[in-house]
């Protein structure tokens, strides 16, 4: 699964490069959350034990050794949860700032600073 | 012969600075004009209130005093002393005042004779006063004369300290000095030269050791006298009767 | 016993039946939320207690299942402790938020328990996924609260700080999955044991963004714009608890993450700590918004932490070893009650500029309440901060650490700076608005207060053991008692302190040997004497006697103590003390400032070198070692050195002392002149004494010191003659004067040591007279400029008798005692064959001849002005201890022997060879001789006769007023045109001109300038733009990873 | 060597042959200071009548008690020096006082007159009073320097601070004269000797033209008397200082004038040949000059005294 892995890698960058490049602040979120999707990619890649199966129970696992490590895919479901809640919350940030300003510019958010 | 002159009074020219006063509109009896001299009133570093009448705060409001003489002996000694240390306080805004110089070089040298210039008043006791005297210098000459300290004596040099010499009628210039000082002593001239002040200055000797220059005794004694003369003539009076 | 696990279970229950509560009324749901709170504290409470008695660690896990297959919630001591400092911020924060749940929705409410849970969480968790949940929990109960405050500061904030923390957690996600991958556990305890961080590159990079991660939260410098934003414009009650509680619970993370990290990446956190504090105080000093303030100060001091921790655990400590508690865990204290302190207090102000602040002078108790935590976090005595940071610097000199003490030092020297700076606005600044403070905000600030004093004197135990600083504890208490008496009229206050000094001199004294009975006398003895001229102030004097009180504690703490921490403890009492006398002064703000900042650097210093000597020595403490150090003993001492001299006012370290001698108020400058500055001659008696045994190979302190000393007095009376200000002149004249007692030390000799304490003593009397005589007159004219006073001495007979007196003993001129000191520096000298400073110091000593006479002249002589007209003479009360100074000099000029004899036998343990044999009255030395008593009497006789011959010659003399001069056959007009006061020696400033440049003045407002303007320049990188600050963490992470692997 | 009341009686008597001494020395100054401007110049017992003049003067002014006690002061200050100098060496009886105290005593005792004269003029609220005191203080400051340089320098080649054994290691003939043995000191004692008399160059303390006599400008009378019959004892009590410092001292009375004569007419030939310095250029002159050259004197000092 070293393609899953890279390629959660690559999500991950990418998603840091579009929170780095972009001005806006819904690409900002959008990035955040691709960056967020590399990750759970990567747990879910590094968890993963070749050729075996997901860790559900049914008739077609028979033992512990069949299925790869669940704890990893549980993380992810929780992982993906908060995720959820940090995105929405972004973006009802973004929202917010909206209203207040009428922009959706990062930059033009710079009242604090020093 | 000495009271007579106090009681003489108007010359002719000080008529005429009445005219002239008259005409101009201005008031004759305006003592005491000067600003800094008015009562005020000040606030103290507390913020209370409190006038300051400077006449009284600043300066001593004491008459002069007559100081008797002592016994016989020892005045005459003393007199010695005095006749053979004279302390000069040049006053020379007049013309003859650079007959003083060269008194003090080598060609005459006065030191000689037990005779110094002082540069303040209160360390001399002869007061020289060189030529003639204007209105305004008059106050000075007053001034500096009560900031002296006793036994003193004046020296008049020149006509114009006698008479008036050639301002006899000028508008503002005094004519007689001893109309407001006792002057112990006139070195007529016009101007007297050096050798004239070195014989003035041994007649005043003289005098001193005979006891006879009691000046600031005479001043003392008929203060008032001497006073009204001054005022008279002196008409922005601004400094209290007598100079300590 | 309450189980822990309710803690989550309460917080979760109500949080999620809270809106259901909120339809039956608002008062329901208040009351059930903080019972909720309340339940939550007394919880961990309970468990605190219980564990402290010495029950085992509860711990908790999942569906039955132990660890690695399940989540473990642990509730040891440690954790106890954390959950309960949480539980009780968030109670207390919610009172203070009180008035915002009663009007806001209900959500508040809940995100305020969510929040208050996750942090529980995230102490109590024993699992690194689960950490990552309640981390989550914790930010977006965080950022929701902050979201529901509607202004565009706020949000934008938020917004930040939700971005920043999103990224640190992906980075924790990522390693923690790295992690499982190698250890296979999710356990951070069983990880720790499996786990070689150095078996691969890749471990190695998992834990280090583990780390990174968890600092990350920890607002590392330059990382944490976002987290300077939202301190600033997050409301004050909630940002408390992200200062104090978060901060404490992602401390704990740290520390529970620990046992992964190797030596290199604790020495990287160490780094980074300590860079974020040095940096966030050096920025914070351009900072004029109070709140941006603490944000700085806040993530310093967590940087301080880490650095403490990560560097003791890589020295060998055991993580939860008492000296790691004591340190680290007494400056987490200090910090965790000083910051929501203040915190809340900013929510009190409401005010941004930190001038505005002064606010807090309306109300007493909060303006003590924000001193205190103030002072606190400084790091001075009696709070936590100070003996943690002591234990700190002792430890760290213990494993040879002096790199870091110096920079944690130059840090916390940083800290001062703008703390008190602040506390000097506070104090000082122009009062503008009202204060409406209500109850609900003041009552968990008092309980933070209540908490820090007490946490104070418990590290001191604590730190103490073995030691015993008893004889300082009754007197505090009694600063304790003066404070709850404050409001007493002063007669009564006074009247107490006198009789009290008075019955502490006379216990205190008989305890003293040596020199110190000298010090003693005049530290206690002339303490109680100056507290007289005190009965002239009218009213209460609020805070003046507790703090006063407090200057002389301790320097008498100085003289009994025995140990180092003793003596440091004493001197910052006396430094505290002193400041806050000093700050009384009307326009003394910024010269109390800077006495501080030269203070503090100094006690720094001598931190320092207190430090080197405890590791050196052995791991002793005893002043007693001073003398006999193996090695390094050149350092130690020119340390201490520098540390006394900032407090002697030696040039260079001179430009504190006119300003707050000059500016305190009447009674304060002879105080302070007279008793304070001896403290520095204190400490340097005992260092020269330690020198004099000690073996200091090639460098020649005493040299040094000697020059330092001749050049103090030149300049300091050079100084002085150019001064139009009465006080300011008198200050710098003891500029001078500290310059002869430092050379008379330095001469390292019997009689130089004799000369020194002739000085002091002089100094003492004649500074007390002139000051107090000063006072008196500057308390009646209303103004300090000499030059437009004049004449005084008709109104003021008395003060001008005082200042003659004075200025002839100060002078040296026969046959007062001045006279005495100037002799014995000739013999001093030839003895030394220091002739080229001795002539420096006699020039210097000539110089002083200017002062006095200008002192004297253009105060009491020369023309009064009309509005002193109707001046009084001075308060009675400065006429009092004005007489008892003039009779002591008196004695001591005409009985030099009384005094100098004794003296000089105190002085033979240490410097056995007898320099001065009396004879009688006769002193002889190897060079000369002198009788005190005989030049007394013949100076008299010959004065009597002559005055008589006078009065017989002229005993009529006519009295005449102030005009009454010959002006050029003119009269003055005003005394102000005819009264010479204004630059009285321009010509000798002109002939001198380039000596009486200000260089040293120049200096440091140089070093000042370089200071601000480069916390000016790289405080730019903190844009205000949300990605700027994204960028920060990622370069952050990447130049750190490549130092840490470089290094 | 103690205080015995017989010492008293001596005291005045010496003090009678230095004060008469002093009055014809400045009148002989005189002489020859007019005789040098080819003047006749005053009788030279002319200071007397002054003095006689001054103290019988009728009238007195006071400004207050400081300008009342200023010359007593003055006076104090002058007689204390002397009386503090032992002024015939090996003369139990002509030593005076100087059994209180050594050098020091007398290099500070110094400024015991200069200090209250200055306050007595302070009082008198004269603004060139108080000109003429900043004046004299600043230069006075600057020229002890060279003073106090040559006392130390004394004190390390003799090795002591007592003034009779000073003098006692200079006996034996002129080359034991620390003249001789250190000329270098020497010629800086001469220089501080220079601006100890305030004769010129250095008299821009009374300044007669610019600022009338300085600080006793209000001062006349009985006080003048006073402060001229210290001006004959003061100068005169600080050349025997230098004298016994720097040219043997004298054994008895005769020798002891001719070497005051010699010693104070250094001072009178350097003024009358120099003009006045501006009080700035005097203190910048004492630093730039007197104080390079007291270091060196002062190593040389150290190098001969071994």
């Amino acid at each position: 699964m070293l393609l899953t892995i890279i390629l959660g890698i690559i999500l991950i960058v990418l998603g840091l490069w579009g929170m780095l490049s972009q001005k806006n602040i819904i690409k900002i979120i959008i990035g955040f959350s691709i960056m967020d999707t590399g990750i759970h990619l990567l747990i879910l890649s590094i968890g993963y034990i070749k050729d075996r199966t997901a860790p559900i129970m049914n008739q077609a696992v028979q033992s512990a050794g069949q299925v790869i490590d669940p704890v990893p895919s549980a993380l992810v479901l929780t992982a993906i949860v908060i995720g959820l809640a940090i995105t929405a919350l972004m973006l009802t940030y973004a929202v917010k700032l909206y209203e207040i300003k009428g922009s959706l510019e990062i930059s033009d958010f710079k009242e604090l600073k020093w | 012969m000495a009271k007579n002159f106090y009681e003489t009074t108007r010359i002719k020219k000080e008529r005429i600075i009445r005219v002239i006063r008259v005409i101009c509109g201005e008031k004759t009896e305006d003592f005491m004009t000067k600003e800094e001299f008015r009562k005020r009133k000040v606030t103290g570093p507390d913020g209370e209130e409190f006038e300051v009448d400077p006449m009284k705060d600043y300066f001593s409001e004491d008459k002069p005093r007559v100081h008797s003489p002592r016994g016989k002996i020892i005045e005459k000694f003393m007199n010695w002393a005095r006749g053979e240390s004279l302390w000069i306080l040049g006053y020379g805004t007049g013309c003859g005042a650079i007959e003083m110089r060269p008194l003090m070089t080598p060609r005459f040298d006065a030191y000689r004779y037990g005779i110094q210039w002082r540069p303040t008043p209160r360390q001399s006791n002869v007061f020289m006063i060189a030529g003639y005297l204007s209105v305004k210098t008059l106050k000075r000459v007053i001034r500096s004369y009560e900031q002296m300290q006793g036994p003193k004596y004046v020296v008049a040099l020149g006509s114009c300290t006698i008479n008036g010499g050639m301002y006899w009628d000028s508008y503002n210039t005094i004519n007689r000095l001893d109309y407001y000082l006792p002057v112990d002593v006139y070195i007529a001239g016009c101007m007297p030269r050096p050798e004239s002040l070195l014989a003035g200055f041994e007649k005043l000797k003289e005098m001193i050791k005979e006891g006879k220059c009691e000046g600031q005794n005479e001043y003392a004694e008929n203060f008032d006298c001497y006073k009204k003369n001054q005022k008279q003539i002196i008409k922005d009076w601004d400094m209290p009767d007598y100079n300590w | 016993m309450v189980s822990p696990i309710y803690i989550f279970i309460i917080a979760l229950g109500i949080g999620f039946l809270l809106s259901l509560f909120d339809k039956a009324g608002r008062a329901v749901a208040m009351t059930i939320f903080y019972g909720a709170l309340l339940a939550m504290a007394f919880i961990s409470g309970q468990w605190l207690l219980h564990l402290l008695q010495g029950a085992e660690a509860e711990i908790i896990t999942t569906a039955g299942f132990q660890p690695p297959f399940s989540i473990n919630l642990k509730m040891g001591l440690l954790e106890a402790f954390f959950t309960f400092l949480i539980n009780t911020l968030g109670f207390l924060a919610g009172i203070y938020l009180l008035p915002k749940f009663k009007s806001q929705k209900i959500y508040g409410m809940i995100l305020f328990l969510m929040l208050i849970m996750g942090l529980n969480g995230l102490v109590m968790t024993g699992d690194m996924f689960n950490l990552f949940v309640f981390l989550e929990i914790t930010s977006i109960a965080t950022v929701s609260i902050i979201a529901i405050e509607k202004n565009l500061k706020s949000i934008s904030a938020g917004f930040k700080y939700v971005i920043a923390g999103g990224i640190a957690s992906a980075f924790y996600l990522i390693a923690t999955i790295f992690l499982y991958r190698f250890t296979g556990v999710l356990n951070i305890a069983m990880m720790a044991e499996t786990l070689n961080v150095a078996s691969s590159q890749a471990v190695f990079l998992s834990v280090f963004i583990l780390m990174i991660a968890v600092i990350v939260e920890l607002k590392p410098f330059p990382a944490n714009g976002w987290a300077l934003d939202a301190y600033e414009a997050v409301d004050s009650g909630v940002v408390a608890v992200i200062a104090s509680g978060t901060s404490a619970a992602m401390l704990f993370v740290f520390y529970k993450i620990s046992p992964l990290l190797n030596n290199t990446l604790l020495l990287t956190a160490a780094g980074i700590g300590l860079a974020t504090f040095t940096f966030s105080n050096l920025l914070a000093l351009k900072q004029k918004n109070a709140k941006r303030l603490l944000g700085y100060s806040s993530i310093g001091q967590i940087g301080l932490i880490i650095t403490a921790y990560a560097l003791l655990v890589r020295a060998g400590y055991a993580r939860n070893s008492e000296i790691v508690m004591l340190t680290t865990g007494g400056l987490f204290i200090n910090h965790f009650l000083a910051k929501a302190g203040l915190f809340w207090l900013s929510g009190v102000v409401e005010k941004e500029k930190l001038e505005e602040w002064s606010t807090l002078r309306n109300n007493p108790i909060l303006l003590f309440a924000f001193a205190v935590f103030v002072i606190a976090l400084v790091g001075l005595p009696p709070f936590p901060g100070f003996f943690a940071k002591w234990q700190l610097v002792m430890t760290f000199a213990n494993q040879g650490l002096f790199f870091w003490i110096g920079l944690i030092l130059l840090g916390s020297f940083l800290e001062a700076i703008y703390l008190f700076r602040w506390l000097g606005k506070v104090l000082k600044s122009d009062l503008k608005a009202e204060l409406k403070a209500k109850i609900s905000q003041i009552f968990p600030i008092l309980i933070y207060l209540l908490a820090i004093l007490i946490g104070g004197g418990y590290l001191s135990r604590l730190i103490n053991q073995g030691t015993s600083l008893s004889i300082l504890y009754l007197p505090v208490l009694f600063i304790v008692f003066l404070f709850f008496i404050d409001f007493l009229p002063v007669a009564i206050k006074n009247t107490l302190v006198i009789l009290v000094g008075s019955y502490y001199t006379y216990l205190i004294i008989p305890q003293l040997s040596g020199y110190r009975v000298m010090l003693g006398v005049i530290f206690l003895a002339g303490g109680v004497l100056l507290f007289i001229p005190g009965y002239f102030k009218r009213g209460k004097r609020t805070g003046f006697y507790p703090l006063a009180v407090m200057m002389y504690v301790g320097l008498a703490g100085l003289l009994i103590s025995e140990n180092t921490l003793q003596f440091f403890t004493s001197w910052e009492l006396m430094t505290l003390g002193s400041y806050f006398l000093i700050i009384r002064g009307k326009k003394s703000e910024p010269h109390a400032l800077s006495y501080m900042l030269f203070s503090i650097g100094g006690a720094f210093v001598m931190l320092f070198g207190f430090g080197i000597l405890y590791y050196v020595n052995g791991n002793s403490m005893a002043l007693s070692s001073l003398g006999n150090i193996e090695s390094m003993a050149g350092i130690i001492y020119a340390l201490l050195g520098i540390a006394f001299l900032t407090k002697m006012a030696s040039i260079g370290l001179h430009i504190w002392l006119p300003g707050a001698y000059g500016e305190a108020e009447a009674d304060v400058s002879p105080m302070l002149s007279a008793i304070l500055s001896k403290a520095g001659m204190f400490g340097l008696l005992m260092l020269m004494a330690a020198i004099q045994t000690a073996n200091l190979g090639s460098i020649n302190l005493p040299y040094v010191l000697g020059w330092l000393g001749a050049i103090t007095v030149f300049i300091g009376n050079l100084l002085a003659i150019y001064q139009e200000d009465a006080k300011r002149l008198l200050a710098y004249s003891s500029v001078g004067n500290l310059g002869y007692i430092l050379f008379g030390l330095a001469l390292m000799s019997h009689m130089g040591w004799l000369t020194s304490i002739t000085y002091a003593l002089n100094h003492f009397l004649f500074k007390a007279l002139l000051f107090l005589a000063i006072g008196g007159v500057v308390y009646r004219v209303k103004t300090k400029n000499m030059y437009e006073m004049g004449g005084l001495i008709k109104k003021m007979p008395l003060s001008f008798v005082s200042v003659l007196i004075g200025i002839i003993a100060l002078s040296g001129v026969p046959p007062l005692s001045g006279f005495a000191g100037k002799w014995l520096t000739y013999n001093a000298v030839l003895e030394k064959g220091w002739y080229l400073q001795g002539v420096i110091v006699i020039i210097g000593g000539l110089i002083a001849f200017l002062y006095c006479f200008r002192l004297i002249y253009a105060v009491f002589l020369g023309q009064l002005k009309d509005k002193h007209r109707q001046v009084k003479e001075a308060p009675v009360w400065f006429l009092i201890p004005q007489v008892i100074l003039i009779g002591a000099i008196m004695l001591f000029s005409t009985y030099p022997a009384f005094i100098l004899g004794p003296v000089g036998k105190m002085l033979n343990d240490i410097l056995p060879e007898n320099a001065l044999i009396w004879e009688n009255l006769d002193a002889y030395s190897i060079y000369g001789h002198w009788n005190g008593f005989l030049i007394m009497m013949i100076t008299g006789g010959i004065f009597v006769i002559v005055f008589l011959w006078l009065y017989f010659l002229n005993r009529k003399a006519q009295k005449v007023k102030q005009f009454n001069i010959v002006y050029a056959a003119e009269r003055p007009s005003r005394p102000e045109l005819t009264h010479v006061g204004y630059n009285f020696f321009a010509h000798y400033k002109k002939a001198l001109g380039s000596l009486s440049q200000p260089y040293v003045t120049k200096f440091w407002n140089t070093m000042a300038d370089i200071f601000h303007s480069s916390a000016g320049f790289i405080r730019r990188i903190y844009t205000g733009d949300g990605q700027t600050y994204i960028l920060h963490i990622i370069i952050f992470i990447v130049v750190v990873y490549f130092l840490t692997i470089g290094g | 060597m103690g205080f015995e009341p017989i010492k008293i009686l001596y005291a005045l008597g010496t003090i009678f042959i230095i004060f008469n001494v002093g009055m014809l020395i400045q009148g002989i100054v005189r002489k020859i200071g007019a005789r040098v401007g080819k003047r006749y110049g005053i009788r030279f017992y002319q200071p007397y009548i002054d003095l006689i003049k001054n103290y019988v003067m009728r009238s007195n002014v006071t400004h207050g008690v400081m300008f009342y006690l200023g010359p007593v002061f003055r006076l104090t200050g002058g007689l204390g020096v002397f009386l503090f100098i032992p002024i015939i060496y090996g003369s139990q009886y002509f030593s005076n006082f100087a059994f209180a105290g050594d050098v020091v005593l007398v290099l500070y005792f110094i400024f015991f007159g200069s200090l209250g004269m200055a306050l007595g003029a302070g009082e008198g609220g004269h603004p060139y009073s108080a000109i003429g005191v900043s004046r004299g203080l600043a230069q006075v400051t600057a020229a002890e320097i060279a003073l106090v340089i040559a006392v130390i320098g004394v004190g390390i080649q003799y090795d002591t601070l007592s003034i009779t054994e000073m003098v006692a290691a200079q006996q034996g003939g002129i080359a034991n004269w620390t003249m001789v043995t250190n000329p270098l000191l020497t010629i800086l004692a001469m220089l501080a000797f220079l601006g100890a008399m305030g004769r010129s160059p250095f008299d821009v303390v009374l300044a007669p033209q610019e600022i009338p006599i300085g600080p006793p400008t209000e001062y006349h009378s009985t006080f003048l008397g006073i402060m001229q019959t210290n001006r004959s004892i003061f100068p005169m009590a600080k050349t025997i200082l230098f004298v016994n410092l720097f040219f043997g001292g004298a054994t008895n009375w005769i020798v002891l004038i001719l070497k005051i004569f010699i010693v104070y007419m250094w001072s009178v030939v350097v003024g009358v040949v120099f003009p006045r310095f501006r009080v700035d250029h005097s203190i910048r002159w004492w630093y730039k000059y007197a104080l390079p050259l007291g270091i060196i004197a002062i190593i040389v000092t150290t190098l001969i005294a071994g």
